[in-house]
């Protein structure tokens, strides 16, 4: 299961997505707004995607950790629009027969969204607009 | 031969629109347009770094554009 | 929060207590019971509890975590009792303001519970039971 | 002094109780506790290994008992 959905993410629906009964365990990713960034107050979030090829790289990055890692299921889910304080952005959940590849596994998963997955998110603060660049 | 030019984020709040068609009479690289839509949209310059993708893949300025091909200017990605 | 209890575990609950508004994400490790062990399929699993001593260990375990990584919360619910396949049988919850803190405590912290924390499992096959000793 | 011994898991299952108390009349150490469990309870020694707690804390056999202490029998832990 991979999703770009302008609706809050039910996240047990990501993790139910990732369960596998031969597996110990799923390994979960839940990525919310923080209320400070860079020194600043944020009031609210505005996401932007360009959902066709952010789809196509979430698969990438999920073909990706298929040949690094014993993986059984992987479902990710990542929100747009606007958030506020705590709601959640991202949902990563995996699951493996041995739990050491599924805490590599999702780790890599959220970094490497954060590289190559056209997503984009806009702080807003009480002095201003910005969208984020995380590698400046 | 039509091209579709895609905007987002920062790059779509600078040309002021989230997509548009450019017509060519022969063969274009993604350099050439970026060169002509920097001429006609100066505020792209404003965007400290951009990449490029032809067809939802990242691509380098030297692609070879077909007719009907979608060109996405992306600005540096911050998901999650 | 930290609770062994004899109740199915509120995953949403465990996560939510783990929140905390100046993190960006939280890591959650969901532990259910896997239909096939050492060769067997399983029926159920039966988890026995010294109660006291085992949340006095969880507590250790959030100390060391604390010690080696800035983590701001952590939650963590041990189920006792019978448990069908598919069911979960732990969740550990914990944000921190950088998420390689969270993965890295995340995955001490399971690891962890399996040295110390006196909690058994005792696996129900078709052929017959046996109390898990993963150390052996 | 009256000590409280309690078990779990298989060493419930190998003595049949979870918890009883013995009583000696000056101190004794955690080992000379479970020698007399493992002659009173000669099952004890299907357990392949097992730790030993006082008071919810791990301990070796050489820790002196005082009265009211509890004394676990902890099998390999398998939580989790």
């Amino acid at each position: 299961m991979i999703e770009i959905t302008p609706d809050p993410i039910d996240v047990q629906k990501v993790m139910d997505a990732a369960f596998s009964p031969d597996c110990g365990g799923v390994v979960v990713f839940i990525g919310t707004v923080r209320n400070f960034s860079r020194g600043k107050d944020i009031l609210r979030l505005e996401y932007d995607a360009y959902p066709e090829m952010a789809i196509k790289m979430l698969e990438r990055i999920v073909d990706e950790i298929k040949g690094k890692w014993d993986i059984r299921k992987v479902a990710i889910s990542h929100r747009t629009g606007v958030l506020k304080i705590g709601e959640i952005a991202v949902v990563i959940a995996l699951s493996a027969p041995h739990r050491k590849d599924a805490f590599a596994a999702c780790q890599y998963c959220i970094d490497r969204l954060k590289e190559i997955v056209p997503i984009w998110k806009k702080e807003v603060a009480i002095d201003g607009e910005t969208w984020i660049d995380d590698h400046a | 031969m039509t091209i579709t030019i895609k905007f987002f984020a920062l790059g779509r709040e600078l040309v002021g629109k989230s997509e548009l068609q450019k017509s060519y009479d022969e063969s274009v690289t993604v350099g050439k347009v970026l060169e002509d839509l920097r001429a006609e949209y100066p505020r792209l310059a404003q965007m400290p770094s951009m990449l490029l993708a032809v067809n939802m893949e990242y691509s380098g300025e030297d692609t070879v554009l077909k007719d009907g091909d979608e060109l996405a200017i992306i600005p540096p990605v911050s998901g999650g």
